[in-house]
């Protein structure tokens, strides 16, 4: 009996983990989109680039939790350096051309990963408390990804008090609903879009350092994710921050039990969800999507 | 008028580009070298390349005519593959081609091998499809997947512990995959070998989590669990198997050798990994020290397996173009044909009857390094060697 | 002349926002009808309702006894319920000339026609000519629309409703932001339609309303206030008090 | 000038030149294999026609029906897979049967996902043809037993071209395959040249400036949008076909969103809303893919850069006419 208890909770806590992992970079995406309406194809090469500037910064020396702190401000002024040069003067133009660019631009990060860390995977070295395994409720579970758990909840509640208590977050929220008339108020858009840019790359980029010990930092691990965090947002209602909590734990959960029971079919049933929302719910499931 | 100016324009500087090129140098032998440089292999690709060019830096000369080595990328894609060996045949006259690292883009590569008609030796496939597939394909490089099965199950036997262990089998989901895993669930059964899923797992290669296999193999209570990945994500599944507390319990058995940097990336979580393979720098006789050390010198990192076939792939192919006296595709082939050279590994020697090596291989487990020039912390401890005659297949 | 259309309480809320209520409408084979309203009394969404952009929450439209509730624009332009927009919405990049012939073609029938060319519709192309002619937009045929002044832009709007041989034609504010010549010309325009056909005019200017219209109807918050000629509405009591407020 | 039967607006000036020019690359094109007998130019321009074909049948999406797909590719990949198990399973030498087949099928799969895709529009159409050619993709590459899977399909037959019983020659030689597809390709390119400028084309073109007028000029906007949808996927299954007597394999990858994305980059680099326009990006893109890649390593770095450096600088594409797109633009 104890043994399908344990699978229950080992299932149980790995979707909550992937749900977070999901959640994170599922944010980033449609803070950019929800406000700048730019669906940022190189979301995936920056929640690469987060991990590797993660992986480096333990590497020389620096404690984990420093570089927990460090690595999204990094991302972020990554960000802000791709906004500034190659995002804004795109301000203007249709949606197809910012897909197409930042389409160049994953080419550009993930070939720029090759040339600077190379193909070999690489491992975060986790501090030593963080390493052991951990008895919950009869079962060996790893302390780190329970660790994760904490700190994507952190992660989403500052990101809520952000959006909800400073004076930038609540210009963001009523920028994403009505453009036009943030900017009929005197506040300079080009610096909420550019905001938004960042705080969506450092998004990006705190959940590759979290997402790091727990899968394998190389190269192509961009490439998945991209596609799995176009899921959750498009399941959740493009732009809708609650859509996608909801949809990043549906979608935790589906993925993780269909790869446990039948894992031929798991990413074919992911797809065929994304498809039915988007022909028949292309609000999202809270109806809070945006188009144009 | 615009839009008949650009376009002329496009077509005539393709035209003039294309003509260019057959410009004629004191004409060198020519052979073209396939290996993955970007994907999910890159790192095993890069070996291979390094092992190549350090055998014709050695070689120096074929028929008195220097070597020229036309290396392209086949990003483990089948289609890309087949049109860069295109490219390699027709463009760049490549007399030979040489490497591959996946079965997909080999098998590809055979299929059309009546187009390319030049000889073809692969360095680092290990289907069993490839025996006798076609006269002008031939093998000399990693141990095919039926002679890494005798290897592992001959290595399983002779120890008691590994003997009384259930096998949880899980392999890459493509055909050297497929084909590895079938192989040792066969030679297993005919052992008494207790295997718990005789429909073995497949995981997509892309698979960076596998928190959800290990919740599999952890559910189903198994102590041994036999995989089939590719060298580069060995030491990866074996760390996460060893985040989740299973490095102790459960060991894991290899149907290919992982790679020596990704081992040292692992670190400690990589230990316990037991499996037949080639080589490993851990051979100690004079021809493999002797080389291991100009490795060494020539690239400064972790001499690995993946370099030491392609090596001597490459000095079995320039010495069959040497025998043959000629580049002819034919000529070749039949040189290569029983041709064997003394390498890091001893004798290799490609089997007339299937055009496919024979060679001797070590039965290896990681563990902690010994005092090493390369630095290295983990190293593939060599158990036992097993002779040509003992892996077979009989000739 | 008997009935054309009419619709029996039809309701539309978005949300808790009733922005039709009850609406009983009645329109006969011609003549010009007019609805006003001051603004947010639900006329654009009304229109909206009978001309199939939105779905009606109630109620019914009956159009020559057939019920034509929540149909398709496209079927019910098939009908002859056409209407123009009230920002101009046309085919901006295609030629003047095209953004009728396709109307015409869509009328005339012939779209399915995979491998004949465009002029192999002969009557098509007679009619958009005609019409070019009519309306006097025959010089700019060639030009793309998005490079028309605001004006013709507007003439052109009415133009494509038109080429739908309409039985009945809603028009949403033709003369928005024209100067008081072009409103002149289009309001002679209308009058000249409402001859043969029924037109449902929406407008805020109310000296033009009140000079060509047959009938008028008043709407506010959603619901029918008051019906009747110019006259009676001119003198009317709520319609001041819709329109100007309540004397304190 | 106005006759009542001429259409103005189709500018007839230097129309003697524009056939000149075409006739002039024609010609070209077919004494090619001729001239040069290097075998890999002949593969290379054939794979260029075959990957220009597909352009074309998404630019009659994009550019002409204002539809964007991401992954117009998955229908080209599914006939290639139609026709490569037809030939294998079912008669190794009928190679008419084949196409006709790997056609049809296609059509059968792309009838019913074009209902539900034309229930949308914009960039959730764009997104919903991700989904469904994410989800062929992965069934593609999982039903390893029909598919092959990662591997691909193995054992493709090279049938006989024959037309009407006239032995034309085998396909496994490189030059014949390359005729085959030059005429098969030009014939597509003016049976489409054709349909675009018929009064069904012009329906299309209404849908793709005003969408939403067109509905309220009469226009069953949905169904001249599947139609439309229909004719781009049998354009693409075709090039499938093609593309697997070419390459005599096909896997998953020639189906990834990777490939997809390049096929989009293809109608871009050409000018979108001209079918020339496509075969000229597919031309340049496959060149430069092909040029870099031998070049250096980190060939994905200058690919980057050069999308980056195509969209900022040269967003109409060299045929000039991209400004098609304006209805999306939002200025």
């Amino acid at each position: 009996m104890s043994g399908t208890f344990s699978i229950a909770i080992d299932l149980l806590l790995n979707s909550l983990v992937l749900s977070g992992v999901f959640l994170i970079v599922a944010m980033g995406l449609n803070i950019i989109y929800g406000l700048s309406r730019i669906m940022n194809m190189s979301h995936g090469a920056l929640y690469a680039v987060g991990a590797y500037i993660g992986y480096s910064l333990v590497a020389t020396g620096v404690n984990y939790f420093a570089a927990l702190i460090i690595t999204p401000i990094l991302v972020g002024i990554i960000g802000l350096l791709i906004e500034r040069t190659i995002i804004l003067p795109m301000r203007k133009r249709s949606m197809v051309y910012t897909l197409i660019l930042t389409y160049g631009l994953m080419f550009f990060l993930d070939g720029m990963i090759k040339h600077i860390w190379g193909n070999r995977p690489r491992f975060i070295e986790l501090p030593e408390f963080m390493q052991g395994m951990i008895s919950i409720l009869g079962t060996q579970y790893p302390v780190y990804r329970l660790m994760t758990l904490f700190m994507i909840a952190a992660i989403m509640i500052a990101l809520m008090l952000l959006l909800s208590k400073t004076k930038a977050g609540i210009i963001m929220r009523a920028a994403s609903t009505i453009p036009e008339m943030v900017s009929c108020m005197g506040i300079n858009m080009s610096y909420v879009h550019m905001g938004a840019f960042m705080l969506g790359c450092a998004m990006a980029g705190a959940a590759g350092i979290i997402a790091g010990p727990l899968t394998t930092i190389d190269p192509l691990m961009g490439g998945e994710m991209l596609i799995s965090s176009f899921v959750v947002v498009v399941i959740g209602g493009l732009g809708s921050l609650r859509g996608a909590v909801i949809a990043a734990i549906l979608i935790g959960f589906v993925q993780t039990f269909t790869e446990f029971f039948i894992t031929d079919l798991a990413m074919v049933i992911v797809f065929i969800m994304m498809a039915v929302i988007l022909a028949f719910m292309p609000r999202g499931l809270l109806g809070e999507g945006k188009f144009e | 008028m615009k839009k008949i100016v650009t376009i002329s324009l496009s077509l005539m500087m393709a035209f003039v580009l294309m003509s260019s090129q057959q410009v004629f140098a004191k004409d060198p032998v020519k052979i073209g070298v396939l290996v993955p440089l970007t994907g999910i292999v890159a790192q095993g690709g890069l070996e291979m390349k390094m092992g190549i060019e350090m055998a014709a830096e050695e070689k120096g000369t074929i028929l008195g005519r220097d070597i020229k080595l036309y290396v392209e990328d086949t990003q483990v894609k089948p289609p890309i593959a087949v049109s860069k060996a295109e490219k390699l045949v027709y463009k760049d006259g490549c007399k030979a081609l040489i490497g591959v690292f996946s079965s997909g883009v080999g098998l590809a590569l055979a299929s059309n091998i009546d187009k390319l008609k030049v000889p073809f030796l692969s360095t680092h496939v290990m289907t069993t499809e490839f025996y006798g597939i076609h006269p002008l394909v031939f093998r000399s490089g990693q141990l095919a997947n039926d002679q890494t099965a005798v290897g592992n199950v001959k290595g399983i036997m002779a120890r008691p512990d590994l003997k009384e262990k259930t096998y949880y089998v899980l392999v890459h989901d493509y055909a050297w995959g497929h084909d590895a895993g079938q192989r040792f669930i066969d030679l297993a059964k005919e052992n008494g070998i207790k295997i718990y899923n005789e429909e073995y797992d497949r995981a997509p290669i892309a698979t960076k989590d596998w928190s959800s296999y290990i919740s599999k193999i952890k559910a189903s209570g198994v102590d041994g669990v036999y995989i089939a990945f590719i060298t580069n994500v060995i030491p990866v599944f074996a760390k996460q198997m060893s985040d989740f507390g299973l490095q102790g319990k459960v060991k894991t058995i290899s149907a290919a050798a992982p790679g020596p940097l990704e081992l040292e990336a692992g670190g400690e979580a990589c230990f316990g990994i037991f499996g037949a393979s080639d080589w490993s720098w851990d051979v100690d006789t004079p021809a493999s020290n002797k080389w291991e050390m100009a490795f060494w010198e020539k690239y400064k990192t972790i001499p690995s397996d993946a370099a030491a076939h392609s090596y001597v792939g490459a000095m079995n192919l320039f010495n069959a173009i040497e025998k043959a006296g000629s580049t002819d595709a034919q000529a070749i082939a039949q040189a290569l044909k029983g041709i064997s050279f003394d390498g890091p590994y001893g004798n290799v020697r490609i089997s007339a009857k299937d055009n496919c090596m024979r060679n001797s291989a070590v039965l290896t487990e990681t563990m902690a390094a010994p005092e090493n020039p390369f630095g290295a912390k983990v190293t593939m401890k060599v158990l036992h060697t097993f002779t040509a005659e003992e892996l077979g297949p009989p000739e | 002349m008997g009935e054309l259309l009419c619709t029996e309480n039809v309701c539309c809320h978005f949300g808790g926002v009733m922005a039709t209520d009850n609406v009983c409408f009645r329109v006969n084979q011609n003549g010009l009808t007019s609805i006003i309203g001051p603004n947010g009394a639900g006329k654009t969404t009304f229109i909206n309702i009978v001309t199939g952009k939105i779905n009606a929450s109630a109620g019914k439209i009956i159009f020559k006894e057939k019920d034509i509730t929540n149909k398709s624009p496209h079927e019910l332009v098939k009908m002859g319920i056409c209407r123009t927009f009230q920002i101009n919405s046309l085919f901006q990049n295609l030629s003047v000339f095209e953004n009728l012939r396709i109307a015409r073609q869509a009328m005339h029938g012939g779209s399915l026609r995979l491998f004949s060319s465009k002029q192999s519709l002969k009557a098509v192309t007679q009619d958009t000519w005609a019409m070019l002619e009519k309306l006097g937009l025959k010089e700019m045929a060639a030009r793309p629309a998005k490079n028309l002044a605001y004006g013709d832009q507007r003439v052109l709007e009415v133009a494509i409703a038109m080429a739908g041989d309409p039985k009945i034609l809603f028009l949403d504010e033709p003369t928005a932001g024209m100067s008081p010549a072009e409103t002149l010309h289009i309001s002679k325009m209308i009058k000249e339609l409402a001859k043969d056909i029924c037109v449902v005019l929406v407008e805020h200017d109310m000296d033009m309303v009140m000079s060509i219209s047959d009938r008028i109807t008043v709407l506010q918050n959603g619901g029918i206030i008051s019906e009747g000629t110019p006259e009676e509405i001119r003198n009317n009591q709520q319609v001041r008090e819709a329109y100007l407020g309540k004397e304190e | 000038m106005n006759s009542t039967t001429s259409i103005p607006g189709i500018s007839k000036r230097f129309y003697p030149l524009k056939i000149f020019a075409v006739i002039l690359i024609l010609c070209s094109l077919a004494l090619f294999p001729f001239i040069s007998d290097n075998r890999f130019y002949i593969s290379l321009i054939t794979e260029m026609m075959i990957y220009g074909l597909l352009a074309m049948s998404l630019d009659v999406l994009l550019g002409y029906t204002g539809l964007l797909s991401f992954m117009h590719n998955t229908y080209m990949g599914i006939c290639a897979y139609a026709v490569g198990l037809f030939l294998i399973h079912i008669s190794p030498t009928s190679l008419w049967l084949a196409c006709f087949a790997g056609v049809v099928f296609t059509s059968l799969v792309a009838l019913p996902v074009g209902w539900v895709q034309v229930r949308t529009g914009g960039l959730a159409f764009a997104l919903l043809t991700l989904a469904f050619g994410m989800m062929f993709y992965t069934i593609v590459w999982k039903w390893y037993a029909v598919t092959g899977g990662d591997d691909g399909l193995m054992g493709m037959p090279n049938p006989d071209i024959t037309l009407f019983g006239w032995h034309l020659g085998s396909s496994s030689d490189p030059v014949n395959i390359y005729l085959f597809t030059l005429t098969v390709v030009t014939i597509c390119f003016f049976l489409t040249r054709r349909i675009i400028n018929s009064p069904f084309g012009a329906v299309l073109e209404a849908i793709r400036e005003n969408e939403d007028r067109a509905s309220f000029v009469g226009i069953n906007v949905r169904r001249y949008k599947l139609l439309g949808w229909m004719l781009a996927c049998i354009l693409a299954s075709i090039a499938g076909a093609l593309f697997i007597l070419y390459k005599g394999y096909i896997g998953p990858s020639t189906m990834s969103a990777f490939a997809g994305a390049g096929v989009l980059m293809m109608v871009l680099l050409g000018g979108m809303g001209s079918l020339w326009g496509a075969f000229a990006g597919a031309f340049i893109f496959i060149y430069i893919q092909d040029y870099i890649s031998t070049m250096t390593e980190h060939w994905e770095i200058f690919l980057g850069l050069f999308v980056i450096f195509l969209v900022l600088f040269l967003p109409t594409g060299f045929a000039g006419l991209g400004d098609y797109f304006k209805r999306f633009r939002k200025a």
